[in-house]
């Protein structure tokens, strides 16, 4: 009896198998689709939550905003708007909206929905305080907007080529605000057609976009667990792209993909990694101690050591690649760092005790050398002894914005590819202590910040941040270490990826044999 | 003589386990009843033996008279003081004059302590003697239960000795802080046939020796008939005949006394009996069966022995039964 | 006609102390339709002996030398698989305890009719009804059949044993203490079934016991063993009359009767010998009070005295 | 109980009753434990950048401001009408999250499962029928490198062998990118063959055997040892020697005998190993980069995302029950003398 059973069922596993097989060879070949690998993935796609990089990247390729810029050069070119004027003494601004362009939900782009975009961003973005020159948003007609300012602001094309990603509006009035963070309708190249946390996002080109199409049916932006099981995957052939932004790749992987032959495509990336420190705490209030440690630190070191030469140097906190970069820090020199030390009082009997916090959670792996390297250096001085502490991701933010600590191992990355960006946050005393804690304060740079910040003159304003950066480089309420590079490491069959300075990533150019 | 332990109407029910849930619908609590209402009463120094199949109750009285388990009902009272709830100190001191002796000598004995440490324990818990005389006095009983020279096995572990050993071991345990009163439960039974009368004679040596009164419990009606003064034949929980050894076994009145003792087989292959043998199996002590216990299975049970419950009366001197018929 | 003929066996355990010499040149036959009984103390060697017979003995035992013939058939020289078909087939074992001996997760149907279904070619519906019959001739009702071990007392367990053991009429039943872990109402009551049974299978038996009563009881000869050896047979009324070996003797003594009168009785001091290094001459000298200067060297050799009665023993 | 089956579900029931009381004490619990970490959800919500007011407002809006007791009832009350809240962070339905990371961390654990189970008892029976030749000797090597080898370690061995190296089985994830499987029941398998996709049938299980084997591989260890032990212990119990003696086969004896009546232990294991591999193996879904259960607990405590880990807490709590009671269940099937 029971053999008969297991007769019966062999038979019926072999006829499966078979015909398991045959539909399995008869069925189409689906069409080639173009996987990027990546340690992160966004966590979610409304463009007024999006603080951080992975997440504009996305929304780059899903929305679309009123101005845009070229990835290459980051000038600003028409997007959802045609052409734009100002007014002569620059405070209302005028676009002439694109016709005929739809959101993904079917929805039209048109200048209510463009102003319903912005009123939102106003209301709840993320950056909105940095907005609150915008004072009104008027529909003139179904494809005329006007922007009224309170003050003429040149941030304001950046802004709107950045945080404001048009988002169907329909979508929103029906499926509620928190819909989109999954399922996001915007006009731009790609639609997303399934979200899976922490694991993968899926693009759908979009056949119906009003610029050239992509080259690509479709992308799957992947996540990776680690470092490790990335370069596998890619190895294994499961993925076509690894885009290494901001370390996803141990340099030494970086290093052995390109030994196997892969290509790999490096430029900069506008991630910058700097100390803070907290001015109103003993030792740092002494000048004298900042500005020895700015000598005794050895960005060479941390570069080669650490990071195989896959990062530069840098010497000012605006990142190369941004116009208006000047470096303005010393190099390293330890003589001058002893002196600055006696000066301040200290000698090798009584040796400055200073802790270094980082977080190796929150800046991976590497972050702990890169904290062992400057200890080592300080300690040259003869005169300072460091200690360590690694602080975990969660409790992070919140430390060191209670002020919890001296000095602090931190990254920048800002969106917009402007000085201001790189300066105004760590410059003006109010945002400084907001958001570092440095209780850095100067009246004259605050002047020359917000001076900068309103005028249209490119030049005028060249001139200020390069004043600012000496200051700072006086100051030493920071300093400046090293600028990540991005890594695009691809198979041959990839071609045709376009490279930003500033790590955003365009998929649309991207062709697979 | 006087009596050194009486039990009054002693029961004792083990409860059945049932979880919380089963307990909230049934409402109802099963017991195994393994003693169910006995009296008797222990002359000092005699043996008073309990025979009986597993399950009808031998240990767990052995248990309830050295107090290592509570009385659900009933009376018990040792050496004229009623120590049915006896606690703390009390307890402690009552334990003293009370010793068990178990069946099993592989399992009593702690492998890890030697003999002679085994030997000391109690003294050294029950603060018997001083200190320095306690070795002494540990060498002595060993000497005085065979195992000698007593120097040479004061310093063995369990594994070292044979079953017969370890079981004289065992017995010196317990005798040696001087109780009143020992129960052994069926000592003998996993020693083997040679040496089960040496550890018997010891065990009749050190009553006498010591001034002991023990309570026997054994399935051997052979060994019971070997070293008892009184027998008491128990079924279910309750005791159904008893009286002096010559009594119980010239004469068995309960025609289960009766039966077990046709089916104890004989060394003789000359003598043969016709052997009684009762139908069926001993019942399930949850649920005992009405009137006398014993009715179901007795060759003999008339229609009263299913209704009422039979006393157990004396039917001559130092002769007590539990049955309708006699 | 002897259905059994053990010829001067060895059986030794190889064990990481030594070379245990459970059984140690032992000869024993058996007639058709008789009870053997084979009694000793424990570890003596005699449940060894039973098991050498089924070839059953455990790692690390082996059976080092001699023969067992049945019917004829030299045991030792059949294949395993040969010997596996001769198993409850031809010669059936009871064991000691019967709580242990049935496998608790299959119920008492199961058994039989694996056992009928492994030796006979037959068909399920066939087996069961065997089945039936060997249950019903045991006492067990045939509403238990499905019921598993432990719904069974121990003596209903050893009665589903003896079935087990009947269920394929084998010629010879090896019966290792079938009753000592029973009550003894239970065990007169199993023991009168095994004899009953057997006449009317016309068995014949094998009882290992270490219980003289049972022994003297139920067996025809009677084959005492201590320390590996068997150091006497003799008629069962015959071993009790003149019993001639002094360990016979001795343990005789030693057992108590039911009795209202007092009772002397014997016990024998000491411990037999360690199997591991069993002593060259007499294994009994230790504990002999008639023991001699040879006893000590030499081992006796088995001397015949009168009819049938054998004897290991410097003094005969 | 009369009859076997109505004990059955008088059993079932009960248990079930019992779970409430049991996810009741462990919601307080995670519910305290994730307050008292140290780390607030909000800094993993707002941008560095954001003001004061912001971070206030976003606490306002996730209910983080209210006192903590009435946050614990409203939670809970929300719990018992089966809404488990949302994510902080993708603002997603805590069901749905849990709904797109379960059903593979269920297949995955049933092959894991498959595989322990395969290796471990097949070799622990084997090895102690065997226990005196090389084999044994053989097996006691194998299950200790199975339970003592790092997961990750020998995850990425067999990723480097059989997916880079000869590239005859993938190396990550679930199921290629170019494919895409239709969901239905959730469990990415069953949908590609209810949907008639071999394709990505094929392509998913072929993606399965990897992670499969890791986590099977590591499991057999402890089954192997157990069935081993258990196996050798029945075969030298009288029963066994009963059976022999009435001449039954040794294969009969080895599997009927004396595997059967070993299972319990293992079973209870294999449960055991089986709710562990269902909160998720965050090793092995790291090694192979597979969205599960595992890196979904993992990375939502990392970012105090206090609603989808009391979520996954509860859900994993309701599995666990379930496999134990399926697991008592088994029991009494294999062994009658167990009644529920």
């Amino acid at each position: 009896m029971s053999k008969n059973v297991i007769a019966v069922v062999v038979l019926i596993v072999i006829v499966g198998v078979v015909i398991g097989i045959y539909i399995y060879y008869t069925q189409p070949k689906p069409p080639a689709v173009i996987s990027i690998g990546s340690v992160r993935v966004p966590t979610h796609l409304d463009p007024v939550k999006t603080t951080g990089a992975d997440e504009f990247n996305l929304e780059f390729n899903i929305y679309d905003y009123l101005v845009e810029w070229e990835p290459e050069t980051l000038n600003v070119v028409p997007g959802l708007a045609t052409s734009w004027e100002t007014s002569e003494n620059g405070t209302v601004w005028t676009f002439y909206l694109r016709q005929g362009v739809k959101f993904h939900d079917g929805t039209s782009f048109n200048a209510s929905a463009a102003k319903f975009n912005i009123d939102r961003y106003i209301e709840k973005g993320a950056f909105r305080s940095g907005l609150k020159y915008i004072t009104n948003v008027i529909v003139v007609d179904d494809y005329t907007l006007k922007i009224y300012l309170s003050h003429p602001h040149p941030l304001l094309l950046r802004h709107l080529s950045i945080f404001i990603g048009m988002v169907s509006p329909t979508l929103i009035e029906v499926y509620g605000e928190d819909y989109i963070d999954t399922h996001p309708a915007g006009t731009g190249p790609y639609k997303v057609i399934e979200y899976v946390e922490d694991d993968r996002i899926v693009l759908e080109a979009n056949k119906d976009y009003w610029d050239t199409p992509p080259k690509n049916s479709k992308i799957v932006l992947k996540k990776y667990a680690d470092s490790a099981s990335l370069k596998a995957a890619f190895e294994a052939g499961e993925i076509d792209i690894i885009w290494s932004a901001r370390g996803d790749l141990f340099p030494t992987d970086v290093e052995d993909l390109r030994k196997k032959g892969y290509n790999i495509i490096e430029s900069e990336s506008n991630m910058i990694r700097y100390i803070v420190f907290n001015e109103a705490q003993y030792p740092f209030n002494d000048t004298r101690v900042r500005k020895a440690i700015a000598y005794a630190v050895n960005r060479t070191k941390i570069v080669n050591v650490v990071f195989s030469g896959q990062a530069s140097e840098l010497y000012t906190l605006v990142a190369k690649g941004i116009w208006g970069h000047l470096d303005t820090f010393p190099h390293r020199n330890l003589t001058e760092a002893i002196s600055l030390l006696n000066d301040a009082g200290h000698n090798t009997a009584q040796k400055l005790e200073i802790t270094l916090y980082y977080s190796s959670s929150y800046y991976g792996t590497a972050e702990e050398y890169v904290a062992q390297v400057i200890k080592e250096d300080l300690e040259e001085t003869g005169l300072i002894s460091v200690t360590l502490q690694n602080v975990e991701k969660a409790t992070f933010r919140e430390q060191y914005k209670a002020g919890q600590y001296g000095m602090w191992l931190l990254g920048w990355f800002p969106p917009i590819p402007d000085p201001n960006s790189y300066l105004y946050y760590f410059m003006n005393p109010i945002m400084a202590n907001a958001i570092f804690s440095s209780h850095y304060n100067n009246t004259e740079a605050d002047s020359l910040l917000s001076q900068a910040l309103s005028t249209y003159n490119q030049t005028l304003r060249q001139e200020l941040y390069e004043q600012l950066q000496q200051i700072l480089a006086e100051d030493v309420p920071y300093i400046p270490l090293w600028q990540l590079k991005q890594f695009f490491i691809t198979t041959d069959k990839i071609s045709g990826i376009q490279v930003s300075p500033i790590a955003y990533f365009y998929f649309h150019t991207i062709e697979k044999k | 003589m006087e009596d050194i332990i009486t039990t009054i109407n002693v029961k004792k029910y083990f409860p059945i386990k049932m979880n919380f849930l089963q307990y909230l619908i049934t409402r109802k609590r099963e017991y195994i009843k393994a003693v169910d209402g006995i009296s008797f009463s222990l002359r000092k120094g005699e043996t008073f033996t309990l025979v009986g199949e597993s399950g009808s109750g031998k240990s767990t009285i052995g248990k309830l008279l050295i107090k290592s388990l509570e009385l659900t009902d009933g009376k018990m009272i040792f050496e004229g003081k009623d120590i049915t709830r006896v606690k703390g100190n009390e307890l402690k001191a009552l334990r003293r004059k009370m010793q068990i002796v178990f069946q099993d000598p592989y399992s009593s004995l702690n492998p890890t302590m030697k003999i002679g440490d085994t030997i000391e324990r109690p003294l050294k818990i029950h603060k018997i003697c001083q200190k320095r005389k306690i070795k002494e006095k540990a060498l002595e009983m060993l000497e005085n239960i065979g195992l000698s020279p007593a120097e040479d096995f004061y310093e063995k572990y369990p594994w070292q000795l044979s079953g017969g050993q370890r079981q004289r071991v065992a017995i010196a345990r317990a005798i040696i802080i001087c109780p009143e009163f020992v129960v052994l439960d069926e000592p003998v039974s996993m020693i083997d046939v040679s040496l089960r009368t040496l550890i018997l004679d010891l065990l009749i040596k050190l009553k006498q020796q010591y001034d002991l009164t023990y309570l026997f419990i054994t399935h051997d009606l052979a060994i019971a008939s070997y070293i008892s003064n009184t027998i008491a034949t128990m079924y279910l929980g309750k005791i159904i005949e008893l009286g002096s050894k010559k009594e119980v076994l010239a004469s068995p009145k309960h025609p289960y006394t009766k039966a077990l003792l046709s089916a104890v087989p004989i060394p003789n292959p000359k003598m043969k009996r016709k052997k009684i043998i009762p139908k069926g199996e001993i019942p399930n002590p949850i649920n005992p069966p009405t009137g006398c216990r014993f009715h179901p299975r007795c060759n003999y049970a008339e229609e009263i022995c299913g209704k009422k419950e039979p006393e157990l009366v004396e039917v001559s001197k130092d002769h007590k039964v539990a049955c309708h018929l006699c | 006609m002897k259905l059994l003929d053990i010829k001067n066996l060895r059986v030794y355990y190889f064990s990481e102390e030594g070379v245990v010499k459970a059984v140690d040149g032992v000869s024993l036959s058996l007639n058709k339709g008789e009870t053997l009984g084979v009694v000793g103390e424990s570890g003596c060697g005699k449940s060894t002996l039973g098991l050498s017979v089924l070839r059953l003995v455990p790692y690390p035992g082996k059976m080092v030398s001699g023969k067992i013939f049945y019917n004829g058939i030299d045991l030792l020289s059949l294949s395993d698989e040969e010997v596996r078909k001769l198993r409850g087939k031809e010669i059936a074992m009871i064991f000691q305890n019967p709580d242990v001996s049935l496998n608790p997760i299959m119920n008492i149907k199961e058994h039989l009719v694996e056992a009928i279904l492994t030796h006979e070619e037959i068909d399920e519906r066939e087996a069961v009804e065997k089945t039936e019959e060997i249950l019903g001739k045991v006492g067990i009702p045939k509403n238990r059949i499905n019921d598993y071990p432990h719904q069974f007392s121990g003596g209903m367990k050893q009665r589903i044993m003896i079935a087990l053991a009947l269920l394929l009429n084998p010629k010879l039943i090896i019966a290792d203490e079938p009753t000592s872990s029973l009550d003894v109402l239970i065990q007169a009551k199993t023991l009168e079934l095994l004899r009953n049974l057997k006449e009317e299978y016309g068995l014949s038996l094998i009882l290992i016991t270490h219980d003289f009563g049972v022994v003297f009881e139920e067996s025809d000869r009677i084959a005492v063993m201590y320390a590996g050896h068997i150091i006497e047979i003799a008629k069962n009324t015959e071993l009790y009359d003149k019993p001639l070996h002094p360990y016979t003797q001795a343990l005789i003594k030693a057992v108590p009767t039911v009795t209202p009168e007092e009772q002397k009785l014997n016990y024998i001091l000491g411990m037999p010998p360690s199997l591991l290094t069993p002593p060259k001459g007499c294994r009994f000298y230790a504990r002999c009070k008639y023991a001699r200067e040879i006893c000590k060297f030499k081992e006796p050799k088995t001397a015949t005295v009168g009819r049938e009665h054998i004897v290991k023993c410097h003094l005969y | 109980m009369s009859s076997k089956s109505s004990g059955l579900l008088f059993y079932i029931v009960s248990r079930i009753l019992l779970i409430i009381p049991m996810l009741l004490i462990l919601l307080t619990l995670i519910f305290i434990i994730l307050r008292v970490l140290p780390g607030d959800p909000v800094y993993f919500i707002v941008s560095p950048q954001a003001g004061e007011h912001i971070i206030e407002q976003t606490r306002h809006e996730l209910g983080l401001d209210r006192p903590i007791w009435e946050q614990y009832v409203s939670y809970l009350m929300g719990v018992f009408r089966g809404d488990l809240g949302k994510s902080y962070i993708t603002k997603d339905n805590v069901w749905s999250i849990i709904g797109r990371h379960l059903p593979i961390t269920i297949e995955l654990a049933t092959c894991g499962l498959f595989v322990a189970a395969f290796l471990g008892i097949s070799f622990g029976t084997f090895a102690a029928y065997k226990s005196k030749s090389w084999f044994g000797v053989f097996n006691t090597i194998l299950s200790t490198i199975a339970y003592t080898m790092p997961v990750f370690w020998f995850g990425m061995i067999l990723q480097i062998l059989f997916a880079i190296q000869f590239r005859v089985l993938p190396a990550t994830g679930i199921l290629d990118t170019s494919l895409s499987i239709t969901r239905i029941t959730g469990l990415p398998a069953l949908d590609a063959l209810i949907t008639g996709n071999m394709r990505a049938f094929v392509d998913h299980v072929a993606r399965l055997i990897l992670p499969s084997i890791t986590l099977g591989f590591f499991i057999s260890g402890n089954i192997n040892r157990m069935t081993h032990s258990n196996v050798l212990k029945a075969l030298n119990e009288d029963y066994v020697r009963a059976a022999r003696a009435r001449g039954i086969k040794e294969r009969v004896i080895l599997f009927k005998y004396a595997l059967k009546n070993s299972l319990i232990p293992v079973i209870t294991l294999l449960g055991m190993n089986f709710a562990r591999m269902l909160s998720g193996s965050v090793l092995t879904e790291t090694v192979f980069s597979i969205p599960g259960m595992g890196s979904l607990l993992v990375n939502s405590i990392f970012r105090r995302d206090y609603p989808l880990v009391q979520g996954i807490i509860v859900v994993y709590a309701l599995l666990i029950s379930i496999v134990t009671l399926i697991i008592d269940i088994i029991y009494a099937y294999i062994d009658p003398r167990i009644r529920l």
